[in-house]
């Protein structure tokens, strides 16, 4: 038995609060956090004594609840936090002058195609795109975190295989790749788009 | 969002993108684009820059002519893509040498077309050469999509902000933690101490007395100083503690802790804590 | 200067000028920024269209709203920010958990000294220890609300007397001193270690 460490110890403390004290520890955790929280780290800060589903019900509880304000508490791929709704922007941009990164067709292009087509290697970009992949479009995506080297292709040069990392997912609001707008269909109707 | 602009912008680039469109008849070759759709070479430099490679520029001329991209009229399609391309190399030399590459195997694919093509083991259809080139610009016009679609969804830093909330982490006290292990481990530290010491002090005694000693000052301390004796004792604890009670009041009044008084005897006795009398003293001074 | 002014939005279809607007905007700004903000920067936010004054009303109102929640609005030197409450600390602790900090030996001799032999003086506690101690260890175990003074001896300066407390007792998990391993039994664990 170890001594607690503050006046009102969670520890000793019969974790099975309201739901509404439940939701204030989710609340502050979440808002407090460096990084989305998964379900099974959540359940860590109510030492394991609340069940994912239990867990999952207060989240979605907790979504709706913020669902007129100006944040948003949203899933992503490696969990929930929350985030400022997109009207909010042009508020927050007045703060910072310093314009946010905005790609230039080469960089999306070349993340669309790690994004559908991966793992592939900078060769299979060239391929796609016809055009020669400038070593700073990766790395913009590298720096960015957003995509990085996942194995390499046994083949000469051994070249490295690009990814989507989950901060991509992240950073996109997305759960999933399965979550990417779907590939579109060219010219449908023929073999040769079926085909490819 | 200024990024779907530039997309857009340069999926239908800007100068001389003359009214009317070609009207196209499937099936029927057409020998040459119209001229509407010449751009002089100072609006070319300009819009070059727009193209991201010959596939983005083939594709341009494509829908542009609004040919079918299944059934590409290679002969004019040809031609126009050799006219940019001559535009570029004088502009810019190091651009051309992707779209050279194209430029090639546009040529060699149309004059594959003029030859007979071989007829495919049992099946009725016949290879066509444009079939690798339709396949990748079928490939590249989907992942040009593709791009516009990733950079339509709403992205970390554009369009929202990540929610961080400052934590101040000295406000949690951390306090070390102590456990029984801890005391019993800090005792055997003394006693071994102690041995080392010629006389040691550690005299083995009853823990339940000491602990009776410190509940009889508590309660002496509570009730101001001055309790009658019968106070002290609960009968209902039963007799062990009523027997360590009493004992510990004797150790008290043995370490001169508390005093005892008895005005006469069968009067009632009263214990008073040793110090009470000089703090009051203290106060009524 | 009133909200009304706020009619023309900044950008696009940005939330007009009803004060709860106004302070959903405030909340986004605040919570989605890492440093604290003065009110001379939450005006550029508004394009300077609302006074400082008006400004202030509506920390004030957001502050009070906030108050039965998890985040606290906080003016600080340089400004404006949220922190997480205190009493949520342990929860965030959870996630991160860091290695407890530990008594000093002289601590801890002391404590066991007064648990297992009190009432006791300083004095006392120097004679079984044989060294002085320090007037911070029995402060530091008085301040942990572990140890008090119950009475005072009758001798010369009148030493306090050394108790443990109730919380001393709830701490450690234990609901008398009796629960404490009695003296014989770590006197015959030392007999049986130095025997070896």
């Amino acid at each position: 038995m170890s001594a607690a460490n503050l006046d009102k110890p969670p520890r000793d403390e019969a974790p099975v609060g309201a739901p509404d004290d439940l939701k204030r520890v989710l609340e502050a955790v979440l808002l407090s956090t460096r990084v989305p929280l998964s379900v099974l780290e959540l359940r860590k800060v109510f030492d394991d004594q609340i069940s994912a589903e239990v867990l999952r019900v207060l989240l979605d509880e907790l979504r709706s609840e913020w669902s007129t304000r100006a944040l948003e508490l949203l899933p992503v791929a490696s969990g929930w936090r929350f985030r400022t709704r997109a009207e909010f922007m042009p508020y927050l941009e007045r703060l910072n002058p310093e314009k946010p990164p905005r790609y230039s067709r080469a960089v999306l292009e070349t993340l669309a195609i790690i994004a559908y087509r991966q793992p592939v290697t900078r060769g299979d970009i060239e391929d796609i795109r016809g055009v020669t992949v400038a070593t700073q479009v990766i790395r913009l995506l590298e720096e960015r975190g957003w995509v990085d080297v996942v194995g390499h292709r046994d083949t000469p040069g051994r070249p490295g295989l690009l990814a989507t990392t989950r901060k991509f997912l992240d950073d996109l609001g997305l759960r999933s790749l399965a979550e990417l707008p779907p590939l579109q269909q060219i010219n449908s109707t023929l073999d040769l788009a079926d085909g490819q | 969002m200024s990024d779907s602009a530039t997309l857009a912008a340069a999926e239908a680039p800007p100068p001389a993108t003359a009214a009317s469109p070609l009207a196209r008849i499937y099936g029927q070759p057409l020998t040459q684009l119209p001229l509407d759709l010449y751009i002089p070479p100072d609006a070319m430099a300009v819009m070059l820059d727009a193209f991201e490679g010959p596939l983005d520029l083939l594709l341009y001329l494509i829908r542009k002519a609004n040919v079918n991209v299944l059934d590409i009229p290679m002969a004019p399609l040809t031609e126009q893509y050799l006219v940019y391309v001559e535009a570029m190399r004088s502009q810019n030399l190091e651009l051309a040498a992707d779209y050279l590459v194209m430029a090639a195997m546009l040529i060699e694919i149309k004059s594959r077309m003029l030859l007979p093509r071989p007829k495919v083991d049992a099946g009725d259809d016949a290879e066509d050469p444009r079939a690798e080139l339709v396949r990748r610009l079928i490939e590249y016009e989907q992942m040009k999509l593709a791009a516009y679609g990733i950079n339509e969804l709403p992205q970390a830093e554009r369009d929202f902000e990540w929610v961080e909330v400052w934590v101040e982490k000295t406000l949690l006290r951390r306090l070390p933690e102590v456990s029984v292990l801890d005391l019993q481990n800090a005792w055997l530290g003394i006693l071994r101490q102690a041995r080392l010491h010629t006389h040691h002090m550690v005299q083995r005694e009853e823990l339940s007395v000491r602990e009776h000693m410190t509940l009889i000052l508590r309660h002496l301390r509570d009730a101001g100083g001055f309790v009658e004796f019968g106070e002290l004792f609960d009968p209902q604890q039963g007799a062990p503690v009523l027997v360590v009670h009493f004992l510990a009041l004797l150790e008290l009044a043995r370490e001169h802790l508390v005093e005892m008084t008895q005005v006469e005897v069968f009067e009632p006795i009263y214990l008073r804590l040793s110090d009470e009398r000089s703090e009051s003293r203290q106060t009524t001074a």
